[in-house]
């Protein structure tokens, strides 16, 4: 398979002419326009706290995404501002947020069930690192000092259908983040399947960690910089 | 993706030979009549149903079995004044049974749709609906252990659905719907109503639209 | 402690004077009232099908007694007739009732958290065969050609806080259905504290098989009658 | 028995040193912040708390932890950017800290008041939160053995009770209410508003007044 630049400027362009679709480095939120924009339509997701947050706004409304949060809701809607903020209408990171048409609320126990049960089409989530078979460490840094604080974070990773993760590729110390095997305590085994970076998307599987589109970067440079070996996908495999 | 199919008949056609199929109800109450008479009609068999009985007199899962669909039963309560039809193919040696407690078979559908492998339980302990089946001390109780029941399709009956899926029951025919939608990969619901998106009071949504596939409207 | 007649008429004087309550024995409906007044008042209790329904009609409004049914019902009221008819609201006996003020439905793993979590204060239930250690056999006569049906009598039998007997003490053939070891396959192991028979009412636990009051016999002549040693229970057993 | 006192104060005197008590809430929706204080003020120590978190900020459950009352916390996500009291007390070895993954968290409480004395689940299967716990496969998968937490007292928050203890909750603040109040002994409840038993459509009650024994209305 060549591997090769389009040279293209901007964002993917949907078509996999080349595997390099922008000459650039992803930001955050071309980054999370990207994930909203992968997520099939009428899908159930769950978006973790921080960065996959962003996802939601590019999520468009002819997708007919139902988004569920940990604390009890189905149909979650954007932010709430103003007026509408509700106290008792909160999301997993605790920011108020709106209801949309269709909504439903549950307990936590039947939260998790959706969770834990296998009903969640996708949830995107951060990580501190991700092997090469797509163990999630995102949880715990490990250090001896650390206090540390799980939430719904293993439940999420054990439970949905597809675990996507977006990270930045490399730490600031500009270590690679995708690993062959996690230091940092693990959230979850071989749960991951794609890894959104900055630098990449990855999919991982059976197959070893394939590489469908690489921003600013060739799979010749990106390999240089990840400890694990790659390969291109097929377009077939996004 | 939730579908609305326009008949029953439509709504059960991807059901195939060897599924297992739950089929909510206790009694006449909440039980799908009309898609219990479509799955007879799609011709599937082979098929082990999930039920609170046996089917009852002439009708829905009792001619199911007496036509010979049914090669395994899970239920707690087969036995009835009017299920003479599993009985005869009981005696027969043509139909398979599982009897579980009530509250196991209950637990067990729901642990199916929560990601729970298996539990333990004192309900049967010290019983024959034990015998052969692991059991250990817990919480000063002797507790056994009851696994996860899966299926590939649940037929059930809601009163209302929204456009999202959702559903209402009413009284006491909510009874198994709720897990059995959640515990199957496949869930067919017949209405009464069918309701506008929104209409429905997020407080009192029974089974949220994530668990439902396909939704069809019964007069 | 002396056991005697104190041949007063009718049932229960509510003062434990002498151990025989009734000169005659109990009909199904003089045991039903006593099974009824014998309920705490603001029980939650689960009444089995058969006999057990009979104590319903007993139950006083100022008893504040509430019913679950098995099918997901808690604030059950009598059986509907008429216009009440409702085919979506039925007992665990498949026949009609109706709904008491204060009424609530839930599915039927919520239902049967409710027995199995040790919630219900009492459950009445028929029975083949009680133990004189408490063993219930009431669901099967372990005859080798019957089709067996267990239904939420196990349920009952292991998550009730008091399981109540309701039956005959002699079976048509005149064998005490009160015995040393059950030989009917067992529905739950040491659960029955209370049995109500037409000839007495015994208690069963740690200090064996003790007897609250008989009806139309003294303890001599229902020891006679009863394979398990006997003993009168003092008043504060009760 | 259910009943109504007049007073935070009055609900929580009965609770005693060494109890292990629920607190629902996810953040503050559905934090029952008056029984919390009240719990303060009735002076009871060696507590073991259940709860999402383990406290925030300088109020409720972050006081009580503060004031040394706490002897363990069993909680999924302990450390906030304002758990400082939790914190401190951690570090210097004065608190006990059980850290379970949030749906394994709900799912004990849920079996302790389903009458379920343990069960089998994939979350956290491989990690070190699974460490020392028995695993087997099933249904395809690793999963952890873990058990049910009971508690002696559930201290929660609704919006609404009627006069039989049944409750309603409010939006996301339902969280762990339904479950704890399952779980724990003696149950009591801050609401907003008590109607007459029947003002609440019984097809829409969340918490039927079985779990329920104590209710007071908070201002």
């Amino acid at each position: 398979m060549s591997i090769q630049s389009n040279g293209q400027a901007g964002i993917h362009a949907g078509i996999h002419a080349g595997i390099q679709t922008s000459d650039k480095p992803l930001g955050r939120d071309d980054l999370a326009r990207l994930v909203a924009r992968d997520i099939t339509s009428g899908s159930f997701v769950n978006l973790g706290i921080g960065q996959p947050t962003l996802v939601s706004n590019y999520l468009e409304p002819e997708q007919n995404i139902t988004l569920h949060t940990e604390n009890g809701m189905l149909g979650m809607g954007p932010e709430a501002t103003g007026g509408q903020i509700d106290g008792d209408l909160i999301n997993a990171g605790k920011i108020p947020v709106t209801e949309l048409p269709g909504a439903s609320y549950f307990h936590h126990a039947d939260s998790f069930a959706i969770m834990r049960g296998g009903h969640l089409d996708i949830c995107v989530l951060g990580a501190f690192q991700v092997s090469a078979t797509g163990d999630l460490a995102n949880w715990h840094t490990g250090a001896p000092d650390a206090i540390p604080a799980v939430g719904g974070a293993m439940d999420l990773a054990t439970g949905a259908k597809d675990v996507f993760v977006m990270m930045t590729l490399l730490t600031r110390e500009g270590v690679s983040k995708l690993v062959e095997t996690c230091t940092y305590p693990l959230t979850g085994v071989g749960c991951v399947t794609r890894i959104y970076t900055d630098k990449a998307v990855f999919l991982t599987g059976p197959d070893g960690v394939q590489v469908r589109e690489t921003f600013g970067c060739t799979l010749e440079e990106l390999q240089a910089m990840v400890p694990v070996p790659l390969t291109a996908a097929s377009a077939a495999g996004t | 993706m939730l579908n609305f199919p326009e008949t029953v008949n439509e709504a059960v056609a991807g059901i195939r030979d060897g599924s297992t199929v739950m089929i909510g109800g206790f009694g006449n109450a909440g039980q799908p009549f009309e898609l219990i008479d479509a799955l007879m009609d799609c011709g599937a068999r082979d098929l082990t149903v999930v039920n609170n009985n046996a089917g009852q007199g002439d009708q829905g899962l009792a001619v199911l079995i007496k036509e010979g669909r049914v090669k395994k039963m899970i239920c707690s309560f087969p036995r009835q004044s009017d299920s003479w039809h599993f009985d005869a193919k009981f005696r027969a040696g043509e139909i398979e049974l599982e009897l579980v407690p009530q509250g196991n078979l209950a637990e067990r559908i729901r642990a199916a749709g929560a990601g729970i492998g298996g539990f333990f339980t004192p309900t049967g302990y010290g019983t024959m609906l034990a015998e052969g089946k692991e059991t250990r001390i817990l919480d000063g109780r002797g507790q056994v252990f009851e696994t996860a029941i899966h299926a590939d399709v649940a037929l059930i009956k809601a009163l209302t659905a929204d456009g999202k899926g959702n559903l209402v029951y009413r009284k006491t025919a909510r009874n198994f719907g709720p897990i059995m939608a959640a515990a199957a990969k496949h869930t067919i619901v017949q209405v009464s109503r069918i309701v506008p998106t929104g209409d429905l009071d997020p407080e009192t949504i029974v089974t949220p639209g994530i668990y439902v596939n396909s939704i069809v409207k019964v007069a």
